[in-house]
Order: structure tokens, then C-alpha cells, then sequence
């Protein structure tokens, strides 16, 4: 089944015009199709909401760490988007989206040299790219607090390299998992899979190995609350991922031509309301307070559990993915703590659960009134359009392959880098916090802070 | 000369500056601290985790004052800071040696 | 007259065929307008603009409000977007832009559902939707520092299900006050009106419910100071809320095609500078001290004013009109807080007061040169342009109508909330500040703060 | 050689559609070209978020420096845009980019009128705008906690009326610089020169005239570190400027039909990337800590460096120009320190040094695959592309005047008007801080600062 | 009655309030200082440039006990917050001449 | 042993203490407070409203010195705290009846 492989390579070669020789100043691609500016006009754009998102991550995981800490969040935030950029120019992009071997992995734009030097290729990698650096920031959350910023460069190196590209040709490059002789393969509208279930299990793995924070848990082994340090930079980072959102969905379809934008929006939005609404209730029926670190949580998990499925849905479908999602990541989150694992932010629970969740929830609300970026055959329908089991399956293959592959390779990577060069920073640093240690700059020195 | 040191709840400090203002005060320390008695710590959460916070902001105002001062401002201050629940703090006593006053280099009495 | 009527649904027809049936996967829409991707993309983006304005809204009101207070404007901030959300996908939408039911309220559309699963469709629910979500949100400043948060949950659904939605379906929905049968009927080009009047009225109306905070007046009466936490915050949001009404404003010709977002996108910028301007100037010459805070404001006001007739006037008249605004918000506020009236962020002047003043401007600056979001005939015109007072009479009495509506309705709202729920928390839960009451987090937990 | 200007005239006409009378509705630049709506949506989008790079200079330069003159950066920060705006609408624009007279100085447009009521010139004054607001704030970090807010004000009416919009018209406007008898004339895409190098020295110029801030210097003149107050609002602000700059370049073709909009956009990401990994690694060696202010630098170094070239090289060559400006940042830094001059966020070596920079790069680095806007001839080809030493030398003299006329001209001004009105604050209001000084208004009054 | 003062490490303030809880500790003001002893200070940097911070944050603790109660408590307090390094802190010990408690105007022994 | 207890104005704190450390100055701790004495308030305005604010913010300085060194450091701290205008602060005298090593115990002038 080359379907899905066929249909990405006729949209890429429609907007990029890549059948050609290499076209470095765009005339040819223009020449070929008067319509393209629009597209390149709605991926770039999009592409630059995908971008702003490393800003909301970077405030929402300072946010909800410690003020001591705020500086290192900073510079890992800053530092994940710089490696890969540089790394997924040399190899990554080559990797996942160069010329297929064997449905394993791609084999040809390294340093987006010769050949790739084309407008509509060098899109692609721009696109590609910021979706590489969402899903290498994702696990710094989950890190955060006592990761060693050395082991910081390592990671960052190793999933925007390897990890993350790999799994990506599988899925969008044309590999083996968009090829699952099952419904439409294994399908992904804008990366549920490849970008957060893929980060939130590395990020998984490396919450394990680093083991939790000091004072996460008691002597008793019951988890402690570690609040962090500005609830405000935490909303704000959330209203820029939810805006940045509205380029990861939309901009997916690769093409404006597809004027399932409109849609793809409506449900990124929704999804993200109800998982919100979600959180925050479930909260307040066990505490009886209104927790707005959860809300916060509960909408991204609305967005991510959405970001596989919102071409192929219908709105209301969009909430009840939304209120699963927040319903899942307050339950996600007592699980991790309940087994010993620190996730400062939470990163885990919204990124890797609720990215499987997303997966999952195509296999069941996919209406069958869109395909694969187009609105030809093959459409994608699921088990409660009269699909059956079978988009189901390839769904929850694809999930299975993205968690065992991401924690396998994250945990083996953590473990290595522990062995070799030490990936925890000392107690003593951990409790002055990373900032004066590794960066020597306190992130505010004017204000007087209880160094908590 | 002594020092009057008063813990009082944090939303009654404009309220005993004000009634000191008026007895011609003579000056004034206050500083932000965290005490911990009889009264209760507060339940705090975050992102769904309920705990226990021990320490209560307090207000903690300082003022030397002469001998002869002592007995009405603290009598001013017990009037205006008490509420009769648990927490309106405490006052303590001390001999101060000596003042100065560093603009002028006056001691003692006069420099209060 | 039925011209705004027929305008309006002749432009939602050509960019999303809704003459045809449902076109869920736009193939057809694309079929029949292979122009409609544009149009498409600028709606989208300039929409996605519209809902970063709540990460704007979230800031200005946090930094103007008490660190004891900011975790509670971030809860109410995200709260209101997704109540929107999902109330005016329920019935909002139904109401304001379903089918016209003898001119006062719209009747088809609900849950988004049938006929309604549509590309253009979703596009223009995405459209009002964050339209909407602006309004409700405006309200959250002037009650900040003292309504308890269930309270704010029942408001948000009614302006989102009622208040709102039946005025905007009066002036934008092809309701009666869009068939005034002076110049080109009630005129409102992006809102000044039906988003900025309404919110700032029902603002209004809460606060005077509400009463006012705990210490913002003297035992003789005297308005007091109460600072907000931080003026970085309110700037950024300030800088936030100008980026994104670019998307507000020539965003609202929802056509592409309507090159005169060019001078829509000019006439916001230079309404905000000379907002601020003004603002700032008047306040140096009382105090003699360069006052931020009101300068913020000041570029609020020229925005809010310059909603309403941005696609009709020239540039010159946009200044003016920015200079009036700055001048009037400068007033507004000292005139409410003379009243007793406390409103901590400046909700009722910015939005209240010149809503109107801006509704008001159309009938007096527009040139002639444009028409109701297209370049033909009926052409908007005002007063100083030889258009008499037939505009200005239609522009009066919709502002009037939107004064009325909005505060009566929140009026009644706040009161019959008070007396069944109770919206105000207790003196003592307001001076701890609502974060640990009502949230059980305060914002910045390792920082010393006065509390005040 | 005028084909520079002829074909940037050529561009704006079939934009704008200037030749005809003025099209203030847009009908007749509509029927004209069909395609005009695509461009008219990636010039104000790209617009947009120029714009927004307003509160990214606002966030850096707070986080740079100290709390208690926090308020007043913001102040500066709104204020330089609103004066922009005011100022360049009466002036500027018409100097800038008004009909040329002998290559000095544009002569027509004065506060947009008349003729100019025109979707397309509308347009244009946009875009021209919010660069004007960019020059403008980059000098506002030299003189930071310093100078006083009247002087500000005096000295952004001058960059913006005079300074600025001449030398923008010698480069873009049709002026001497672009008809330079080498290579393609001198060439600037996105500004490096015309923003970058004439706001950073006109800020070196600032802050010399100033005098370094009180305890910069040591009594035995070495100089010291003042610590900024939020390494999480640098950062923020580094964020947004990045995002911003992905108006800022790839809009510079003024038309979406120029595809190589993907390329510019690649480039611009690779050396902002490249300059922050440079700036820490090299602190690194230095100090062994990961030094997060000078890797925020680095990146904007990067930015600066590549914003004249981007659209004339390929993605390897951004990396290589990314990786010098973050060298040249830093030594830069320490090299207006060593000479007793105080920039307390680095502008000078951000964008003067970096701009001087990015101006000869394009002498070496391009090309030849793109022209001036247009994929056809005359194709800009540098010095490592058989270009021989043509446009490097066209490079060479462009930056030299830049430097002198900015330099000059700013040093005058400040010296005028330390003269006339005096512009520094007294050491008292110094310590105290501009923000309780000069506003009246600290910016967090509600936290312990120590007010260093 | 007496006030002992202790200036301890910042990360021994829980596990300190937490023994002296089981004493039936009276009560407890808390500040943040600077200090500045034989601990030298530390070197930060910002954009590039090195500096000296020669004052390190550390917590004051501050009890006003009975006199009998003085010695066990400034043991418990030295058992807990000693590490042995350099920068272990210093216990103060006055004389206060007067405690009120605000609420009830008690005073002396009964007040603490 | 007594207590130096200095309240001096915020920009003076350096020169100080670095004035103190080459008296071979044991130690000290450092509060930030809020003032109020002869010194008048700073008005301050926010959204257009002018407001009073009565403290002024101040640093306190606290060292425990040998009876023999109090006059000393005393003098060396009005000499660099002064400016003669209003505002300059005061020194405040108390007796300390014991001070106590952490580290080692050590107790009296030695643990100073
Ligand atoms: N023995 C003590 N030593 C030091 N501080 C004390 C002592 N007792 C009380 N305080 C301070 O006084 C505050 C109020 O005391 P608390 O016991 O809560 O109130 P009340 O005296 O009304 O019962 C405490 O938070 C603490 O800061
Ligand atoms: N003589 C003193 N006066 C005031 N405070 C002191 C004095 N000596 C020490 N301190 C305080 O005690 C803290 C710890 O003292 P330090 O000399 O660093 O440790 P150690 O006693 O273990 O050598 C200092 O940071 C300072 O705040
Ligand atoms: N009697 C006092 N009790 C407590 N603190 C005082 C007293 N007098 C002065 N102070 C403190 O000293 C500071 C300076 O005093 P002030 O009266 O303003 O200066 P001066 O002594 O030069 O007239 C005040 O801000 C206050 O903190």
C-alpha cells in the first residue's frame, strides 16, 4: 500500500514543484504553479506559530519550576530550538524525510545541500523543523530541575538526530507504518504520535533514569507538592501554545488549497476548551479548589490529544476528545506521582498519554469525510462512522511502535549518558538550584525569593 | 530606652502606623517575616497536590521608644491589633543600650 | 432595507459556498471559487490573531491588579475563552448568525451540527467565535480583585449565550439595527460596538453590583491607589492586544480580496499611537510624572474607538479619532472613580466609553470611499464628508441600543447572581487575596510580597 | 544604474498599482492584478509581526536591566513606536520613500495624503512603518536607566523625522547608495544596514554621550556587572524577536510570489541559531558556565547578521555568518566595556557591530541564484561565487556611511541636546530609579527588591 | 525569658521547625538576611562578566522561650543545623524584659 | 558582647560593609526593611492616581561585636553612613548574653 507515500509526494511535488531540477530562486515552481505563493504563504506562516510554541513551552515549564531554576529552563528552551536546527539540517531531515530505504529510513538531503537547494524543499525542512524542535523541548520539562546542562546538548543531539526523525519517516516520510495494510496505514494529521507521544516518552525515560527531585517525595514515599514559580508565566505560556496551535493543526494540511483548515481549526480549539473545562472540574470535585495549574495542563492535553485526529472530525467529536484528554491527564498525573516518578510539569502526562489517546481517537471519531491531506480517497473513517475495526488497529499499532520506540531509545540514552558523563547535578547544586551553578545567573536577583 | 518588637496580622499595619502617627512617633522598623504559633498553617495546591504551608506572613514592627513610652504604645498597639482569634501575634520587650542617630551623632534619649 | 443583509451573505456565500449543501471537506467551495484559499488563510490567520488577544487581556489585567490576585485573572482569562468556546458552539452562534427571526435573533446552527458541518461554516463560527470570546473577556478586569469564581463561570455562559450573540446578530447577523433606514443602516465595521460597548457595559454594571474593592476608598470617600503588580505584564499585554487587533480589525473584512485591509491595518496603528499619546501627555500635565499605566490605557482607547470605522476614513481622521479616545479614557477613569465606582483595570473607559465614541466617529469621519466590506454602493459617509446626519443618527441610535442592552441585561445578571449565589467573596478571603482562597495557589510562591 | 530602483519601483507598482490615480478602495489594484490579495496578506502579516518585535525589544531590555527602571523601558518601548508612528506618517515616510530628488532624499507623501490615500500606498507606508519603529527602539537598550524620558522623546522624533528615513531612502528608496557603480549597487534585503547598523550606532553614540551608568566602573575603571532583573523576560523577548524576525525577512520581497520567501525564512532561522550557539560555547571556554544573557545575544547577533543577505545565499552560508556574529558579539561586548563605554543590553553590539557585519557578508556569501526582489537579472553574486570583489566593495562603502551618517548625526543630537535640555537624571534619581523618578509608578510594588 | 536568634542554612529551615515542633515550640519568627561571615561568597556571572556576591542568603530564626527551656532548644537547634562546614551559622542569645500576647494582653511566661 | 544594630540608607550598604571587612569585621547579617522617622514618604501615582507612600525602604546591618570594638565600628559606620541630610538612620545598642558557633560550639567572644 504506497497510497499514503503516492498522495504526500503529489502534495509535495505540487506545492515544491521537486519533479524539476533544483529551483533555488522559486521562478520554475512559479512557472509551474501560479497558485503556490498562497501555500507557501499558509506553511510559512503556520510554520512561525510552530516556532513561537518554543516560547510557551519555555513559560510554562519556568512557570511551574522553581524561580532558582528559571534560568536553566531559559537556556534549555533556547538551546533544544538551536541544536536542532543545526543537527536537523546536517542529518535529521535526511533521516526523515530523504529518499526511503526500505521503509525504515530516509537517505538523502544532508546539510540541505546540492539537490535541496529548491524553495519548495527547503519549505518542507523549514516546516519539518519546527516540529522537530517541539517535540525535542518537550522532554526538557519533564527533566527539569536537575538535568545537567551538558547532558542537555547530549539529548537534545541524539532525539533530533535519530529518535525523533526515524519514527518520523515512518509515519510521514513513507516508512513502514504509514504503509499498515490497515484502513489508511497508520495515520497522523499533525503529529499527536510523531511529535508528543514520541517526546513525552523520551521525556518519560528520562524522568526515570534522573530519578525525582529532591523533596518530590517524602521519607514515607508520598509525593510532595513542589508549586512553582509564577502561575501567570505558566498561563501565558499557554496562551502561546494554544495560539501556536492554530499553526500546528491547520498548517499540517501543507496546502491552503485544502480548505479543511477552517474545520481543522475549529477543532483544535475545541478540544482545547474542553479539556481545559475538563481538568479544572475534576479538580475542583476532589479539593474543592479551582486549580489552575491543571486547567492549564488540561487544555494542553486537549491540543495534543486533538493534533492526530482534527482533519477527520467533526466539532462535537473535537470536545469529547478534548474532555477525555482533560479527564486523562489528572489521572495521568496521580498515576506517575503515585509510582515514585517526578515530572516537574507534567510533561508526560500531556505530551506522552494524551498523544496516545489522540492516536487512538482517530481510530474511533474519524467521520470519512476527508483523506490524506486531500479530499480524495483514500478518506479516513473510524469505528463509530461505520469504519470497523480496522483504521482502530493501525492507530493503536502506530502508538504501540511510538511509545516502545521513544522510551526504549530515550531510556537507552539517558542510561548511557549516565554512565559516561553523569546526567544528574549534585544534591548541593539542586538545592541552591541550576541557575547560579551551571549558568552563574540567578534569573532574578532584585527580588528576594525563599530559594524553595 | 527600649525596644517595643510587635508581631501583628499582616492588614493591620496601616492601621497601627496611622495610631502611632498621632502619638508622635518617633520612628519606626517594619520587616516582612513568616511566623509560626498557635495559629494554623494554611492548605495550599498545585496542579492537583494538596499541602500543608506552616508559616503565616506577619508583620513585624520594631520601635525604640523612652522608658517612659513603652507602657502607651503598647497599650495603642494591643487596641487596634487585637481581633480576639487565634494569630494577632505578640510583643516583646527589650533594654536598649544606646541610641545615635547617624546624621547628627546625638546619643541617647535625644536621638530616639 | 435588506442591502447590509444581502451584502454580507453574498460575501460568507462567495468565500464559502454555502448555496450548496454542507461541504464538510471544501472540495466543492474550492470547485466553485478557486480564489477561496486566500480569503481562507487571511480569515484563519487573522483569527488566530483575535484569540491571542486573550494572552493580551490575561497580562494587562494581572499586571494591573495585585500579585495576590494573578493566579485568580489567569483562571478567569482562560476560563472565559473556553466557556465561550463551547457555549457559543452550543447556542451562541445559533443565536447571532442562524437564520434572522423577524430581526432580533438568529435560530439555526446549534451544536454546529447538520447543514452546519461546512467549511465556510466553521470558518465563520471560528471568525465570531473569538469575536465573542473578546467580549466576555473584557468583563473580567472591572470585577478582578473580588468576584468569587463560580460566579464567573454563570456570567461567562450568559454574555457568551444571550447577551452578546442577540446584539450581534441586531448589527451583524443582518438583524434590525443593520436595517436602520438612515445612511447604510447601523454601522460597525469590526466591533467598537458589539464587542467593545457591550463588554465594557456589562463591566460596567458588574462593577457596580459588586461595589468596590476593599480599601480603593477612603473613609471620606477619596478614590484611592491601589497599584497593580506589574507593569511589565501590562505592557507586554498592552503590546499583545495592538499585534493581535491587526488581526481584529482587517481581519473583520473576512475577504482578502477587500485590498483596503491596507488602510485598515494603518488607521488601527496610528488610532493607537495617538491614543497613547494623548493619554500620557494629558496625565504629565496634571501630575508632571510620564504615568504608564495610563498610556496603556491610552492605546487601548484609540484601538477600541478606531474598531467601528477603521475601513471607512483616512488615516489623518484615524488620528484624531485616537487623540478623542486618549483624551476621553483619561476622563472616563477619574469620572467613574469619582462616582464611587471601582473599576481596577480601566474596563468601563476603555471599552465602555470609547465603543461608543467610536460607533459615533462613523458617522462623522467616514469619507465615502468604501462600502460595508466591499467597494460598491451603499458607500459609508459621515457628517464631514457631506454625508448629513443620516449615518450619525443610525450610528447614535446603535450606540445607544448597545449602552442599554448590555448594561440592563449584566445589571440584571449581577444582581440575580448575587441574590441566588452571592458573586462577592468575603472581606477576609479579599485581603488574603482570592489566589489561595479560591485557587489554593498563589502566583509566585518564592517570592516575598507585601500582600497589599 | 538605476535598475534597482527601477525594479523595486516595477514591484510596488504591480503591488500597489501605483500608476494609476489613487485607489483608496482597492477595486481598481484588484481588477488590475487578480493576484494582488496574496501579496497584500504576506506584506501585513509579515507586518504584524514586525510589529510584534516591539514587545520582544520591550521584554529584552527589561530583563537586561534593573526592576526599578522597568516601568520605564516600557514607557520608552511604547512610547518610541507611538512617536514613530505619529512622526514617520508626517515626515518620515515622505523623505524615505516620496519622489526622489537627486538621490538624496524623497520629496512627496507628506501625512499620507492626497495621492497617497491608496491600498497600495497604504501598504507600503506599513511595512516602511514598522521598520522605522524597529530602528527607533534598538537604541533605547544603549541609553537605558539613564537617560530622561523628555530627552527620548526629542531624540525619537529626530531618528525617525530625519536620521532614519534618509539613509533609508539612499539604500531603498531609489537614493545614491543602491545606484552604486559595483555589483548590483549597494544591497541591503531586510535591513541590516538601514535598521540595524544606524539604530546601533546611534545608540554607541547615546551612550557615549550619556556616560556609563553610575557603578558600572569600578574606581580603578574596570568595569563591573549590573545584573538585569529577569532572565525569563530576556529570554521571552528573544523569543518573540526571532518570531518576529520571520516578518521582518522573508516579507522584505514585498510579494508572496517571490517563493523564495522559504529560503529567506530558512536562512533567517540558521544563523539565529548558529549566533547562539557561538555566544555560549565561547563564554563556555571562558568562564565554564553556560552563559544564558550572551547566548540571548548570540542569537539576536545571528538575526542581525543574516537579515541583509538572507535572501542571497543558501542555508549552509546563513550557518557560517551566524556562527562570526556570535563570535563578534562577544568579543564585541567586551570590547565597548574595556573602553569605559556602558550598553547595559548590548545594542551597540548587536546591531551596529552585527549589522556592519551582515551588510559585507553579502559581499562574500551571495550567490548569485536571486536578484533584487526578482528571480531575474541583476543577480547579487559575492565574492565566493566568481563575483569578484564588486558588491563586496559596494558592501564596504554602504556600511561605511551607515556607520558615519548614523554615528554623527546621533552624536550631534545627543550632544544638542545635552545642551539644551540636559539628558541624563541626576545620580540621585539614578539610584533611586527612573521607574519612581520620572513615573511615578515602580513596576512591582508589591514584591522586595533590593533596589540595586 | 530570653529571644534565642539562630542564623542557619536555608535548606535546614524545615528540618530545624520540625524538631523544635516536637518540643512543643511556643512559637517562631522567621527572615530572610543576607549574611556575611568566614563563608565566602559566590561568583556569578551576567552577559559574559564575572562578579563576587559577598553576601549569601540565610535564614534567621527567632524564639522567645522561658529561661529553663533555653539550653535544650539551642542544643536541638545545633544538633540539626550543624553540618560542620563553613558557613554552619551562630545562635544569639538576649535577655527580653516583657512578652504580651496581643489577643488575651497576657504577659510575661504566659504570654510566650 | 553587644549587639550593633544600624539602619542606614539602601545605596550605602557597599561602601559599609566594605569599609567594615578591613576592620577584620566578624560577620553580619543584613535585613531590607521598610522605614519610617523624620524622613517624609515619595508620592506615587498609578493610572493617573497620586498616592503617599510612608516607608521608605532602608537596610539594616546587624553585627555582634566584643564589648572592646563596639565604639570603633560605631564611629566607622556614622563616618560612611552620613550625609547630614534627614534620612540618615540610627544605631541601636543591645546587650547579647551569649553567642554560639554552630560549627563547633564554641561559645562567648570566641564564637564571635
Ligand atoms: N515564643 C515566640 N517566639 C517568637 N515568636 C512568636 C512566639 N510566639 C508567637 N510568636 C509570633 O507571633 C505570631 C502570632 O502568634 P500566635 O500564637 O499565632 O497567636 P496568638 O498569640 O494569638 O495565639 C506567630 O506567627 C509568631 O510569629
Ligand atoms: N559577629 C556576627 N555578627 C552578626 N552576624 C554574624 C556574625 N558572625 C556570623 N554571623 C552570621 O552567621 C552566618 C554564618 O557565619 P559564618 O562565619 O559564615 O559561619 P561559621 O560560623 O560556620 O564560620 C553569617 O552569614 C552571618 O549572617
Ligand atoms: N525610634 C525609632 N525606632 C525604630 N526605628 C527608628 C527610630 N527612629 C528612626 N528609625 C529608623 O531609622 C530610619 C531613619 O530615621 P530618620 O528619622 O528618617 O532619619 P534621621 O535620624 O536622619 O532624622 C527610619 O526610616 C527608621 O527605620
Amino acid at each position: 500500500m504506497l497510497k499514503k507515500v503516492l498522495l504526500i509526494s503529489s502534495i509535495l511535488l505540487s506545492v515544491s514543484g521537486l519533479a524539476m531540477a533544483a529551483d533555488p530562486s522559486g521562478a520554475e515552481t512559479l512557472a509551474q504553479n501560479s497558485m503556490a505563493p498562497i501555500d507557501y504563504v499558509w506553511v510559512l506562516v503556520c510554520g512561525f506559530l510552530v516556532f513561537f510554541m518554543q516560547a510557551g513551552f519555555a513559560m510554562v515549564e519556568a512557570g511551574f519550576c522553581r524561580a532558582k531554576n528559571a534560568t536553566n529552563l531559559m537556556a534549555k528552551n533556547a538551546l533544544d530550538f538551536i541544536v536542532a536546527s543545526l543537527v536537523f539540517m546536517a542529518f535529521g531531515f535526511a533521516f526523515m524525510m530523504g529518499n526511503d530505504l526500505g521503509g525504515f529510513i530516509g537517505t538523502s538531503g544532508w546539510f540541505l545541500h546540492g539537490e535541496n537547494y529548491d524553495v519548495g524543499r527547503y519549505l518542507t525542512f523549514f516546516w519539518q523543523l519546527v516540529f522537530a524542535g517541539t517535540a525535542a523541548t518537550i522532554v526538557s520539562g519533564a527533566v527539569a530541575e536537575r538535568l545537567k546542562f551538558g547532558a542537555y546538548f547530549v539529548y537534545s543531539f541524539i532525539v533530533i538526530a535519530f529518535i525523533y526523525p526515524i519514527f518520523g519517516h515512518w509515519v510521514w516520510g513513507g516508512g513502514w507504518l504509514s504503509q499498515l495494510p490497515f484502513g489508511a496505514g497508520h495515520v497522523d494529521f499533525a503529529g499527536s504520535g510523531v511529535v508528543h507521544t514520541v517526546g513525552g516518552f523520551v521525556a518519560l525515560a528520562g524522568a526515570i533514569v534522573l530519578g525525582p527531585r529532591f523533596g518530590k517525595f517524602g521519607k514515607d514515599g508520598k509525593p510532595k507538592a513542589i508549586p512553582g514559580h509564577s502561575i501567570t508565566l505558566a498561563a501565558l505560556g499557554t496562551f502561546i501554545l494554544w495560539f501556536g496551535w492554530f499553526g500546528f493543526n491547520p498548517g499540517s494540511t501543507f496546502s491552503a488549497h485544502q480548505l479543511r483548515i477552517a474545520v481543522v481549526a475549529v477543532n483544535t480549539n475545541m478540544a482545547a476548551a474542553a479539556g481545559g473545562a475538563m481538568a479544572i472540574l475534576i479538580v475542583y470535585l476532589k479539593t474543592k479548589k479551582w486549580d489552575v495549574g491543571m486547567m492549564l495542563n488540561g487544555i494542553l492535553a486537549g491540543l495534543v490529544a486533538v493534533t492526530a485526529p482534527c482533519a477527520w472530525i467533526e466539532a462535537w467529536a473535537a470536545v469529547v476528545i478534548g474532555l477525555v484528554a482533560g479527564a486523562l491527564v489528572v489521572m495521568s498525573v496521580y498515576f506517575w506521582e503515585g509510582r515514585g516518578i517526578d515530572d516537574p510539569v507534567g510533561a508526560v502526562s500531556v505530551h506522552g498519554i494524551n498523544g496516545v489517546w489522540g492516536l487512538i481517537s482517530v481510530g474511533l471519531f474519524a467521520d470519512g469525510t476527508y483523506g490524506l491531506c486531500t479530499t480524495s480517497e483514500p478518506l479516513v473513517r473510524g469505528l463509530f462512522y461505520g469504519g470497523g475495526f480496522d483504521q482502530l488497529i493501525a492507530q493503536v499499532i502506530g502508538a504501540a511502535v511510538a511509545v516502545t520506540w521513544s522510551f526504549v531509545l530515550g531510556f537507552i540514552t539517558f542510561k548511557l549518558m549516565d554512565k559516561i558523563i553523569g546526567i544528574r547535578v549534585t544534591p548541593q547544586e539542586e538545592i541552591k538550584g541550576l541557575d547560579i551553578q551551571e549558568h552563574g545567573t540567578p534569573a532574578y536577583p532584585n527580588f528576594y525569593s525563599n530559594n524553595n | 530606652m527600649q525596644k517595643i518588637e510587635a508581631v501583628i496580622r499582616v492588614e493591620k499595619l496601616d492601621e497601627v502606623s496611622e495610631a502611632l502617627e498621632k502619638f508622635g512617633l518617633p520612628g519606626m522598623m517594619v520587616t516582612h517575616i513568616e511566623g509560626h504559633g498557635n495559629q494554623k498553617g494554611v492548605v495550599e495546591q498545585f496542579r492537583g497536590r494538596e499541602f500543608k504551608v506552616n508559616f503565616i506572613p506577619k508583620i513585624r514592627i520594631e520601635i525604640i521608644v523612652k522608658d517612659q513610652d513603652v507602657e502607651k504604645i503598647v497599650a495603642e498597639i494591643i487596641k487596634i491589633a487585637r481581633t480576639g482569634e487565634i494569630g494577632d501575634g505578640k510583643i516583646f520587650i527589650t533594654d536598649i543600650k544606646d541610641v545615635i542617630r547617624i546624621r547628627t551623632g546625638e546619643k541617647g534619649d535625644k536621638a530616639i
